[in-house]
């Protein structure tokens, strides 16, 4: 037999943000006369979902439907300030920045929605479909496009907020350690199955199956984006990828896609993924960033697995053929383990 | 496939929200099928020229001579640039948290640190004419040795790859060459253990890899301002970088970016920008400053590579007493983010798990490499991998099943972690018991029953009693490998290293300072 | 300064052109040319084409086929008179690259590309070359030898079509799936008679500075049976005469490792 | 200046420009034309991310020299469109997630394309091979594959 399986598993956590800096983010909303919320940031969406997220949170915050919000992000005249979108910051730092400008935006809507049913804001809740209606007696309402006119037309009020959210920096204390690098964690455990040609040493991915606890999954559609794709790099990681093959000798770098080994689509396997979710007490509805963390798992699982397959450790990335063949030869032949 | 677990930690949620938590469609998705989603590149500029930099061919080495004449006669030539022409011609990233010290130049002046350091940038009216005036620059080098291991350039007499750092390593605190964690006495907890494991683990570079690479374009504005098109993952990052470098105050810039093809990290470090907008103000001109796809790979910044060691002590039942992780970090030939993942990797220690002693010490070391950054999972990935790596060799060495013996190590709400707080709200054990579930990998009873709001704190809410390290052994560079897998139980336990004088306790500060870090930028005082 | 293109009707005034201009390129499919273009390679200053129809001909309706050198692997793929090399025409690139990349240039791609050349290198294919002095037909593993300093420009290849599917054999290895760069690339071609194995040829790439023949293999092979021991004493015999070197995709010494078995692999029918 | 007339039809709309000698069609698209869907992401024929369509076959825009399009059809993602109406391909992407940063997409969608041009009904292994040359950084391949199926099958699952 040349091939052999095997499975391996492995558990994870990680910091939500990075605050030995200082970690602020700002965020900016503001109605127009029409009831329609745009939120001004300078935080960046590189693929991950910072405007649907953001987006989201205001229209929950709000009590408007999410078509009603219109994200804009980036730009250094209009957007408040934020650290940028880096150390799975961006769900918990900015969505609690939008929360908070989003909330003061909701004071403002609601007055001015008292004034024009003449109650008492506090009496006053929002429907979700873009009307403010009074508590128990939902006849008395009126649409957030005629609250924006009367304030912008009528009272002069500006339904806008401002926000931001700041963990404070932490110093670190030079001979222990002791610091508070985050205020959340984020937590995994990836099972992963491999196949390894015990003359090759090549390894091909099986299955893997995972669970992820994020705090609260904002968007479902969105998280599950972030973990398919995290995990691929996880093993792109575990197998694949490195820029100096032959590290710490820097030569024969990758100059291309040919090069630069990345699994192919014809490289995955079956991916199956629970969410869990533990909501973080200073997280966005309990939100933490599943974007960094995701990929993490991976690499170390696809390692225990190729052990469990074929009884050798590699313990240098990426685990490449060759490693996996020099590892089976010196010990003497591929030495499967109890099946898991 | 992606399966909501509503029933765990039911308890703690309010699910009763009307956006939150629906699948709903992408704000950007329309603009991504349609290709119109505008990216820093899609902006047609009239009269734009291109920047294209002249990068090192050496991996250390003196410039004796950079000789521009001939190229600026070049058919096309706007402009060439070199490092004098840069108005602060040092920065390092994290100094907008003043954090480190000014160590990289926009453009190398004196000296080169690493293969494919920018050296002269050509601003030219077409990209052919770019190269061909790329091509007519003489350097002279002389070739300096390098040191590319990162053991290897902490040693006495190794080659220095950045003055401001002449010991190879960066400098915490203003007097450690490395982040310290101090948890328990890890000695003792290894001499009680029934197992001792020590283990190398190593990882090399990655690249980003995004498939739009670093870019952006710089144009004069109407009103005396810079435009400035960005691929950024850090807006103000950006702009506080660049009024630093070009010494203009940061209104002068408008950045827009926000629409990014992928960054994953490598588009922190405000590489491409400086430049552009220089050429921008030198010529009168747009710019366009994007790294080719070769550049991105080799000289764009990586993940960078780290070096582990891992020395534990775990009990014939499968507790883990004892943690000490030695890491370093290779930053390459300046500091850009790889100072502060070692803090972050730190913090870290010793993993998801509760575990009675740990001792880390980790490195930001310098190369004779392109510099390292930031990338998904910054200061942990390897360290993870290291750990669960390990995790997976000490449940076999105890025989234990590894999913079991994860459990039994985890960590739980109330327990102390090693950088001295409690463990709140966590959920390790959880996402065990959930991936055994889907993946039919049988748990016994007990650790199907295990909870981590249970069990926590009490004794383990404790923060041990932990040895300055000037009375604690000094120990040695232990670096041998030990067999593990098949060892023969309890005979793997290594001989106790050799005592050593100690040296002299460092003194202790008033408060720590890194020079420290207060978020200054954009935004006040930049430097103490 | 730009470069000129300049396009010609035929290949002899494409070929001259090519001769008498040191900057001069010949573009085919445009994977090379192009990409040396795009990033600065700044020798080249003309590019040369040729509109000549002959060298997007394919002739395979007899026992002998010849393929212009301006046919693209798409176009073999197309083609069913051409199905012993669709498996090497498939390994190439996705399917953009495919509709690009052309044989003649495949013949000029170093290494981890070409692996097309090494199907026509064990199918003992001869290359027609047009140069200053005419038209002249070279064995391509003589072409291969000297390609560097080839004058002139490739016309078209040619080769006998093998005898039955089972008689050619093509693989590459690689790390990716299913488009990657080569790790090894195993061609093998065994002509046989009264069960006997007469004129085998076994070429590989990534094993050397160039696509080369195992010819230690070729012997092990000739004048027997394709059996088990007949197929071990090829496999083990498969690293004689090569060498590998160190690239992104594989080390030599893994090269090495693994050409034996995968040439065992192949012979044997295996996966 | 040695600068060459060029006439093609790019999205079946007519256009004549001047060109340099060695530019690719990429630029051309890009710079000339004003077309910014199909991306530079390597410049080396290796992302996929330029894909266009050339007389219907799926072609590398930066590898390909712009004179030699002359008197032919070019298509890239912005003729993709019916009007105001979504493509299929465009629709099912949308449907399944299967864009992140959105840089890959208009060349996976014409790689896409390509393949349902000639084959409406391709089996997994089909789609694998049909988008093998276009490199996602963002969403291990999974949600994109899946796409193109629904697709193909009018839409009618997620997979």
């Amino acid at each position: 037999m040349t091939k052999h399986r095997g499975r391996g598993i492995a558990s994870i956590n990680y910091p939500i943000g990075m605050n030995l800096g200082g970690d602020p983010s700002q965020a900016l909303v503001h109605s127009n006369p029409s009831g329609k919320f745009t939120v001004s940031l300078s935080s960046i969406d590189l693929g991950q979902g910072m405007k649907s997220v953001t987006r989201q949170i205001c229209a929950e915050t709000l009590g408007v439907p999410v078509e009603d919000v219109y994200v804009d992000t980036a730009d250094s005249d209009t957007g408040p300030h934020c650290m940028g979108s880096f150390a799975s910051r961006g769900t918990h730092r900015v969505g609690n920045a939008v929360m908070a400008a989003a909330k003061e935006a909701r004071g403002v809507m609601m007055e001015a929605a008292a004034e024009e049913l003449e109650v008492n804001a506090a009496d006053l809740e929002t429907d979700g479909r873009g009307n403010i209606q009074v508590k128990g007696a939902p006849h008395r309402s009126i649409s957030t496009k005629d609250v924006a006119i009367a304030a912008q037309f009528r009272q002069g009020k500006t339904i806008s907020g401002r926000g931001i959210f700041l963990v404070p920096l932490s110093d670190v204390d030079p001979e222990t350690g002791e610091m508070s690098p985050a205020t959340c964690y984020a937590h995994a455990c990836l099972v992963a199955e491999v196949e390894v040609d015990d003359e090759t040493g090549e390894v091909a991915m099986v299955r893997m199956d995972s669970a992820y606890e994020l705090g609260r999954a904002l968007n479902p559609r969105l998280v599950e984006q972030q973990l398919v794709g995290g995990a691929w790099m996880g093993v792109s990681h575990a197998l694949y990828e490195t820029t100096e093959p032959y590290y710490p000798d820097s030569s024969h770098g990758p100059r291309d896609f040919v090069e630069y080994l990345m699994p192919g689509p014809g490289d995955i396997c079956p991916h199956d993924i629970a969410v869990l979710e533990r909501p973080a007490a200073d997280g966005p509805f309990g939100a933490k960033g599943p974007g960094e963390m995701c990929a993490n798992p991976a690499l170390p699982a696809v390692a225990n697995a190729i052990f469990n397959a074929v009884g050798v450790r590699i313990d240098e990335l990426p685990i490449t053929p060759e490693k996996v063949l020099r590892a089976i030869k010196a010990q003497g032949g591929a030495r499967s383990q109890p099946r898991r | 496939m992606l399966e909501l677990r509503k029933d765990i930690f039911a308890d703690e949620r309010d699910d009763n929200l009307k956006e939150i938590g629906k699948g709903t469609q992408r704000q950007d998705m329309l603009g991504h099928v349609t290709g119109t989603s505008t990216y820093f590149d899609d902006h047609k500029l009239q009269g734009m020229l291109h920047l294209k930099t002249v990068r090192s061919t050496h991996s250390h080495a003196r410039l004796r001579r950079i000789d521009t004449t001939d190229a600026e006669r070049s058919p096309g030539v706007r402009r060439i640039i070199r490092g004098a022409d840069v108005p602060r011609n040092l920065n390092t990233l994290l100094s907008l948290i003043n954090f480190g010290i000014d160590d990289e130049p926009s453009l190398a002046v004196d000296k080169v640190r690493y293969k494919g350091e920018p050296i002269v940038a050509v601003v030219a009216d077409s990209p052919r004419e770019a190269y061909e005036a790329m091509a007519r620059i003489r350097i002279d080098y002389e070739a300096l040795p390098s040191v590319f291991d990162v053991e290897e350039a902490l040693k006495p007499g190794a080659p220095v790859v950045n003055e401001t750092y002449p010991k190879n390593t960066f400098t915490y605190y203003d007097k450690y060459d490395h982040q310290k964690l101090r948890f328990g006495d890890v000695e003792r907890g290894f001499g009680e253990a029934d197992h001792v494991l020590e283990q190398r683990y190593q990882m090399s570079p990655i690249e980003h890899a995004p498939t739009e690479t670093n870019g952006s374009i710089a144009a004069p504005d109407t009103n005396g301002r810079y435009v400035v098109y960005t691929s950024t993952q850090a807006l103000f990052f950006s702009v506080d970088t660049c009024a630093k470098i070009l010494d203009v105050p940061s209104n002068t810039f408008h950045f827009i970016g926000g629409t990014v093809g992928g960054g994953f990290g490598g588009k922190v470090d405000t590489i491409t920008e400086p430049l552009a907008i220089l050429g921008a103000m030198l010529t009168g001109r747009p710019v366009r400053y994007m790294l080719g796809r070769e550049e991105e790979m080799q000289y764009g910044p990586p993940r960078g590579a780290e070096r582990i060691y891992i020395k534990d002590g775990v009990m014939r039942d499968g507790r883990v007493v004892a943690r000490k992780v030695r890491a370093y970090f290779d930053s390459g030939a300046y500091t850009r983010l790889s100072s502060y993942a070692a803090v972050k990797c730190a913090a870290h220690l010793p993993g998801p798990y509760t575990i009675p002693n740990v001792y880390g010490d980790v490195y930001c070391v310098f190369t004779n490499r392109t510099p390292a950054t930031a990338m998904r999972g910054f200061g942990v990935t390897a360290m993870d991998f290291a750990i669960e790596c390990q995790m997976d060799k000490l449940a076999n060495l105890v025989g234990m099943d590894p999913m079991e013996f994860r459990i039994l190590n985890a960590y739980r709400d109330g327990d102390m972690k090693a950088h001295r707080r409690e463990a709140k709200n966590t959920a390790l054990i959880e996402c065990v018991q959930v991936a055994a579930e889907k993946s039919k990998w049988p748990l016994r009873d007990q650790f199907k029953r295990a909870s981590s709001r249970k069990d926590g704190g009490g004794s383990r809410a404790v923060i041990p009693p932990t040895p300055r390290d000037a009375d604690a052994q000094r120990a040695a560079a232990l670096q041998q490998r030990t067999t593990y897998d098949r060892a023969p139980a309890a005979a793997v336990r290594e001989a106790p290293p050799a005592s050593q004088p100690s040296p002299p306790p460092p003194p202790r500060p008033q408060a720590p300072s890194h020079g420290a870090a207060r978020f200054s930028s954009v935004f006040g005082t930049r430097r103490r | 300064m730009p470069v000129t293109v300049k396009t010609f009707a035929t290949s002899g005034e494409a070929a001259a052109a090519l001769s008498s201009d040191r900057g001069a390129r010949y573009l085919g499919g445009g994977t090379l040319v192009m990409r040396a273009l795009n990033e600065g390679d700044i020798a080249i200053s003309t590019i040369v084409r040729a509109s000549d129809h002959a060298l997007m001909r394919i002739d395979a309706a007899g026992s002998r086929v010849t393929i212009g050198a301006g046919v693209t692997f798409a176009k073999i793929i197309a083609e069913r008179d051409l199905a012993f090399l669709h498996a090497p025409a498939r390994s190439i690139g996705g399917p953009a690259v495919r509709n690009m990349g052309t044989v003649g240039g495949n013949l000029f791609a170093s290494s981890p590309y070409g692996d097309f050349t090494v199907a026509l290198l064990a199918l003992d294919a001869t290359v027609a070359v047009q140069s200053g002095l005419g038209a002249r037909e070279v064995g391509i593993e003589e072409f291969l030898q000297s390609r560097e300093r080839q004058a002139g420009l490739v016309l078209s290849i040619s080769c006998q079509k093998p005898a039955s599917a089972d008689a050619f054999r093509y693989r590459k290895i690689t790390r990716i799936k299913p488009k990657g760069g080569s790790v090894i690339t195993l061609a093998a071609h065994l002509p046989t008679s009264s069960g006997r194995i007469v004129g085998a040829r076994i070429a590989l790439g990534s094993m050397a500075p160039t696509q080369l023949r195992a010819k230690s293999a070729e012997r092990a092979l000739e004048g027997r049976p394709l059996d088990a021991t007949t197929i071990s004493a090829a496999a083990a015999a498969a690293t004689e005469g090569t060498s590998p070197t160190d690239n992104a995709l594989a080390s030599a010494w893994y090269r090495r490792e693994i050409v034996g078995v995968h040439l065992r692999r192949l012979l044997s029918g295996q996966e | 200046m040695s600068k060459s007339a060029l006439q093609f039809l790019h999205n079946g709309r007519e256009v004549a420009i001047f060109v340099d000698g060695g530019t690719s069609l990429l630029v051309t698209l890009r710079e000339l034309i004003g077309d910014m869907t199909p991306k530079f992401g390597c410049d080396q024929g290796g992302c996929g991310a330029c894909s266009v369509l050339i007389d219907g076959e799926l072609h590398l825009a930066c590898l390909t020299l712009a004179e030699t399009v002359s008197g032919r059809a070019v298509e890239t993602l912005d003729g993709l469109k019916d009007g105001p109406n979504l493509h299929p391909l465009q629709r099912a992407f949308a449907d399944n997630f299967a864009a992140q940063c959105g840089y890959c997409t208009p060349g996976m969608l014409m790689a896409a394309k390509a393949l349902l041009d000639r084959n409406p009904s391709p089996t997994r292994a089909d789609v694998v091979e049909a988008i093998s040359g276009n490199i996602c950084r963002c969403t291990g391949y999974e949600p994109i594959i899946s796409a193109v199926l629904v697709a193909a099958a009018g839409g009618r699952t997620r997979a």
